[in-house]
């Protein structure tokens, strides 16, 4: 049911083998709404990929359905494995994860403790085992809680909000939080959503400087994002949806000069 | 055996069903609200009416409109104090805080009611009819008549009048009522204390049929769940097909299967379609 | 209490014990645990000798483990996971059947009964929990709370448990010891199996705060859309947590059935599931000996301060009401308030001055408009959204109810230290 | 001095996030003043702010004024017995009731200060929807919809009508057609507030653009002023030497 692919004016990404994530033909309906309609691109391990596109083009939609938490047509590689009828968190558990729009951390846990939490659904011990070998629990949760407050200093949280909750903190540094949980139990391909979300100046700034960290670790990413002075300064390439449909794909500089892309966001002159 | 004469007790046992259910049905879907101390409205309603029988004199009639307007005198209370949770949509505390005052309400009643049974004298539980084969009396038909009345009146009041249609904005979307200039916290108000003033009403008209004792409630709760969740949350006329059907399921399954299990034998069926088809209970 | 306070009042949730003044100031404190903990062993054991010994002094306490022991299969559920259960007297009853059952028509021993038992409502709660594993909130509610009333409703009519009669003649309790048998005739004698039960269970709930299901169940509770983001199998999770609480109940129902030596059907009667309610969430959620604390309040009024039958109950149902409109977060909660005011009057002086100008928006309150205190409803509500994230979760509304404890501790500003 | 609204200083917050940041704004009597802005800018948040609603939970200070009266702390409901009408982004009708009992559940305050639209003037004044008077707004196409929702807002008889992106999901060619509707509206002596995406619609209608970047004021000034300034690309697309 799908139109053609709309505005296909800049090049396509070839789709390599040891391509991260890789979408094809991606349609989302919801009842007689098509909210995302014949939408392909991909993204490699360190390389970051933008996805913009006017208020309801079907941004969300489309992380929704690479996450399988929505109903999709079209097909989704991970690594090159199709990722079809696999549930989102076992999707999770092979790396593929998503950051939401807000409010991505545990408030009732502290910031160290949300932290520990995204590697304590693999690590932690099992039940058992805590009740069994209460010292090799110990043990481990000493390791985990060493590791996160590490994994947290890497990114910028400094030791003093460790034990904060998160919503006592500086907003930036719950939108950084959202991405280190993300991050940190052993992501391989991370989906982004609108990190910057009333986040200004120097945090801005951070932000930018952690999406390039972990890029710099070999990450694939995939940001969705409205501050466009933050996508063009750092996306390696961009895809524009407008209503569903993908209207360019490029380079930053290609996307600006779209004729397609000033009407989506500018209107048509009457 | 004969099967019309169950139809017949089905039908009147179904229409108190049905009555019990009508507020709670419109407490769900207008304000996203449940109580847990419906059974125990219900029990009041029964008591204060059967206190102004034998009490105060009243005669019956004049008794039912005296228990409505006690019970709904306390579910306005009840949602004032919850006021806050309300607002706050906090429906696991709204749950415990309803459940609570149910048991409340029902220690306070067996203090001042008493712990034994008591029978309401109404005048229409004496007079038998028959129908062909089969009996009843003039208490179940008034039971019917009610039902069908309250069904008949809040479905007309809901899709007929600016109240209601006021009560199915707000049960759509709260926050753009605001923009039509309604204030949605009065409407919660307004719907907690009919469903309040609904349940006595039904214990006032159903619980003639049987003695009545403090300890009820618990057992109507259930019932009244039942035939809200089975008739598609919500759904006013879903709601009175259901309380007539588990009516007369339960006045069959009791007369050829056993009387005991009729209640639990309509849960275990929803405790079936729960597993079976789980959308079915999505609540909006 | 102070020592209770000092350990679980600075650790409101688990995982991890907070790294909070007391262990990061010193590890000495740190080592100073276990000795406290010792103590508290010690003196709990001793603590019904210590007030005279009397049989009624005995009972009461017999009577407060295994009400806390009850009580804490239904914090499992209401504390981790978030849901309210309305349906644990159906497991605490089903231990007390089985045990009767098995003891009485069978004559098995109590080691047998007791894995009976066990076996049997932990079955009991995984049926439950598959079937309900869709419902959430009130639905859940209510199927459980039917799922206690079919229980009564079998135990009240078959033949086999006992009709309303319920079964009698159970046993004293008999286990075997060093030097031929214990057995346990008199409350005294079996408050050290009492003890000893409560004490095993408390262990269990303190791993479980140490173990992944009981990590992976808050971040259920907390956040389930981020929770499945992160891997975790939130479904899994709440049968297993739930078919976990099922058996703890259970363990209450098996002492109970030989301290009382008969069992009827007034085990389903609302009084034990208001009782576990209120234990729960009197002290304050999701702490370690909160339901411990409950348990011997409660226990305590009824058995020694009692206002009569009707009395006890508008007690029990008016104290439950009054914690849940005045401070949702129990007793905790308002010591939590009144720490918090006083420092606030301290700290108001320098930062965040008053708001200029008024507030133009009103909060916005799940969706009601009138006037609503801002600052505390909305700082109240800030994890309420967690749930509704992105177009995701089946074309639903956004969730609206936030879980149980979601911002219990998560919205209080400045906190402890 | 004259402006029917005046809004200064005007601060919301959602919890740590801070959506606008001091925002100073008039709409005259008989004003057709729009805000443009790229997505996340603040727009919905300021025009929701002076009515006073949030679908979220925003904490706003600062002053709004209708007419020289501060209508701070004020509930939605009462700012629109005072004459401010939102038809609010997306979903401003009710879905499960007909096209009449939309119109219906607003009735016009009896002292309006502003023109009174009986359900007949609304369908005057949108002829497409007389036939569909009985139809669930749910079975409604998106224009429809819109039509009903400001139907709803004239009968209310507002002073200052609130537009939040009225186009969204119209197609193209419809939204200029919207907009003169709305043109028409002011011409009768109706005040508009009017957030659109498409600027350039936008700018063919508006008296005054307000352009908002990051909860600020970035520029403002008569249509024709704005019509050729570059910072409004900029602030929808980045800075293009970036």
């Amino acid at each position: 049911m799908s139109a053609a692919p709309a505005g296909s004016e800049t090049k396509g990404h070839a789709a390599g083998a040891d391509t991260a994530l890789r979408v094809e033909g991606l349609t989302v309906r919801y009842g007689s709404l098509v909210a995302l309609s014949d939408v392909s691109w991909s993204v490699d391990d360190g390389e970051l990929l933008g996805v913009i596109g006017p208020n309801g083009a079907g941004k969300s939609s489309s992380f929704a359905a690479v996450t399988n938490t929505v109903r999709s047509e079209g097909s989704v590689y991970l690594h090159g494995h199709s990722t079809t009828g696999l549930s989102t968190e076992r999707l999770a558990r092979q790396g593929l994860r998503r950051t939401f729009q807000q409010n991505s951390f545990f408030s009732g846990l502290t910031v160290l403790e949300n932290a520990m939490a995204t590697s304590q659904v693999e690590e932690c011990t099992t039940l058992l085992g805590s009740i069994l070998t209460p010292w090799r629990e110990a043990r481990q949760r000493s390791a985990t809680r060493k590791r996160a407050g590490e994994l947290l200093i890497e990114f910028g949280i400094d030791r003093r909000y460790h034990d904060l909750f998160p919503d006592d903190v500086p907003y930036g540094l719950q939108r950084i939080l959202s991405i280190v949980l993300a991050y940190g139990g052993g992501t391989r391909v991370l989906l982004v959503d609108e990190p910057a979300a009333g986040v200004g100046g120097a945090d801005m700034q951070s932000l930018a400087d952690l999406l390039r960290e972990l890029r710099v670790r070999g990450l694939a990413m995939v940001l969705i994002e409205h501050h466009m002075d933050l996508v063009m300064e750092i996306v390696d390439q961009l895809v524009v949806i407008d209503r569903g449909r993908r209207i360019a794909y490029g380079s930053p500089a290609d996307v600006q000069r779209s004729p397609a892309v000033l009407e989506a966001y500018l209107g048509e002159a009457a | 055996m004969n099967v019309v004469p169950q139809l017949v007790n089905g039908v009147a046992l179904g229409a108190g069903y049905a009555l019990l259910a009508v507020g709670w049905t419109v407490l769900l879907s207008a304000a996203r609200l449940v109580n847990f101390a419906h059974g125990q409205l219900y029990m009041l309603g029964a008591f204060v009416t059967w206190f102004a029988i034998s009490s105060l004199g009243v005669p019956y009639l004049a008794a039912i409109p005296i228990a409505v307007v006690v019970v709904a005198v306390i579910g306005l209370v009840m949602q004032l104090l919850m006021t806050r949770l309300v607002l706050q949509q906090n429906i696991v505390s709204l749950m415990l805080v309803t459940l609570a005052f149910g048991y409340l309400i029902e220690g306070g009643a067996a203090s001042i009611f008493g712990g034994n049974p008591e029978i309401i004298d109404s005048p229409f539980r004496g007079h038998n009819l028959t129908l062909g084969s089969a009996r009843f009396t003039e208490q179940d038909v008034l039971i019917l008549v009610a039902a069908l009345v309250m069904y008949a009146g809040t479905f007309l009041v809901l899709t007929r009048t600016k109240v209601g249609r006021v009560v199915r904005g707000v049960a759509e979307d709260p926050k753009l009522a605001q923009l039509y200039g309604i204030n949605a916290a009065k409407v919660y108000v307004g719907v907690f204390v009919f469903a309040a003033a609904s349940a006595a009403l039904a214990g006032a008209v159903i619980a003639p049929r049987s003695p009545i004792l403090t300890s009820i409630g618990f057992q109507e709760v259930i019932i009244t769940f039942l035939v809200v969740v089975l008739g598609g949350i919500g759904s006013i006329i879903g709601s009175l097909v259901v309380g007539l059907g588990l009516g007369i399921f339960v006045a069959l399954f009791g007369a050829f299967a056993s009387p005991a299990y009729s209640t639990a034998a309509a849960f275990a069926v929803l405790l079936v379609v729960l597993v079976l088809r789980p959308e079915g209970f999505k609540t909006r | 209490m102070t020592v209770i306070d000092a350990d679980t009042r600075d650790q409101p949730m688990p995982p991890g014990r907070r790294p909070g003044a007391l262990s990061r100031s010193s590890a000495a404190m740190r080592w100073l645990r276990a000795p406290l903990w010792l103590v508290l062993l010690v003196v709990g054991y001793l603590l019904p000798t210590l007030l005279g010994g009397s049989n009624r002094i005995f009972s009461t306490f017999v009577l407060i483990a295994i009400y806390a022991v009850m009580t804490y299969g239904l914090d499992l559920v209401l504390s981790y996971l978030g849901e309210v259960s309305l349906g644990h007297t159906l497991f605490w009853a089903a231990g007390g059947y089985v045990t009767a059952l098995v003891a009485v028509k069978l004559g098995w021993g109590p080691g047998l009964a007791l894995v009976a038992s066990l076996v049997v409502t932990t079955a009991l709660a995984f049926v439950l929990g598959v079937a309900t594993i869709r419902t959430r909130e009130f639905v859940f509610s209510l199927v459980t709370y039917g799922a206690a009333f079919i229980g009564l409703t079998i135990a009240a009519n078959s033949a086999l448990l006992g009709g309303s009669d319920g079964l009698v003649g159970i046993p004293v309790l008999t286990l075997p010891a060093l030097g031929g048998e214990y057995a346990a005739r008199t409350n005294a004698d079996l408050w050290p199996v009492a003890f000893a039960l409560l004490v095993l269970v408390i262990i269990l709930i303190g791993r479980f705060r140490r173990s992944r299901l009981g990590a992976t169940a808050l971040m259920t509770q907390m956040n389930p859309d981020l929770a499945i983001t992160l891997g975790v199998d939130i479904r899994r999770v709440r049968v297993l947590v739930f078919a976990l609480s099922a058996p703890v109940t259970a363990l209450a129902g098996w002492l109970y059935a030989y301290q009382r030596s008969y069992i009827s059907p007034d085990l389903f009667s609302p009084f034990f599931l208001l009782f576990m309610l209120t234990a729960v969430i009197l002290p304050g959620r999701r702490l370690l000996l909160g339901p411990l604390v409950g348990s011997a309040i409660l226990t305590t009024q009824s058995e020694l301060f009692s206002f009569g039958g009707n009395g006890d109950k508008m007690f029990l149902g008016g104290l439950l009401a009054v914690v849940l409109l005045l401070s949702p977060d129990g007793l905790v909660g308002v010591w939590r308030w009144i720490v918090r005011a006083i420092r606030g009057r301290r700290a108001r002086g320098t930062g965040l001055g008053g708001r200029a100008g008024g507030a133009t928006t009103s909060g916005a309150d799940g969706g009601t408009g009138s006037s609503v205190p801002q600052g505390a409803t909305a700082s109240r509500q800030a994890g309420a959204g967690s749930g509704s994230t992105g177009a995701a979760a089946g074309g639903g509304k956004p969730r609206r109810g936030p879980g149980v404890g979601e911002r219990v501790a998560g919205s209080m500003g400045v906190r402890r230290r | 001095m004259s402006a029917l609204l005046e809004v200064s200083d005007l601060r919301v917050r959602y919890g740590h996030s801070t959506a606008l940041d001091g925002v100073d704004l008039t709409v005259g009597e008989g004003e057709l003043v729009a805000v443009a802005g790229a997505n996340g800018a603040g727009k919905s948040t300021l025009v929701n702010a002076v009515a006073g609603w949030s679908r979220g939970r925003a904490t706003a200070t600062g002053a709004v004024r209708l007419d020289g009266r501060e209508l701070a702390g004020m509930a939605p409901h009462r700012r629109t017995k005072h004459g401010i009408v939102l038809v609010p982004e997306g979903k401003g009708v009710f879905e499960q009731l007909t096209v009449e009992d939309n119109l219906r559940l607003v009735q016009p305050p009896k002292n309006a200060v502003g023109k009174r639209y009986e359900i007949e003037d609304i369908y005057e004044v949108f002829p497409q929807l007389p036939d569909r008077s009985s139809a669930r707004c749910s079975t409604l196409s998106g224009g429809e919809r819109q039509m009903v929702a400001v139907g709803r807002a004239l009968r209310a008889a507002p002073r200052l009508l609130i537009l939040d992106e009225p186009s969204v999901g119209l197609a193209p060619r419809l939204v200029l057609t919207v907009l003169r509707h709305v043109r028409d509206l002011v011409r009768g002596g109706l005040s508009v507030l009017l957030v659109e995406q498409n600027v350039k619609a936008t700018l063919e209608v508006a008296d005054r653009l307000y352009l908002l970047e990051r909860g600020r004021v970035a520029g403002s000034g008569t249509a024709s002023e704005m019509r050729g300034d570059e910072r409004i690309a900029a602030a929808y697309l980045g800075g293009l030497t970036g």
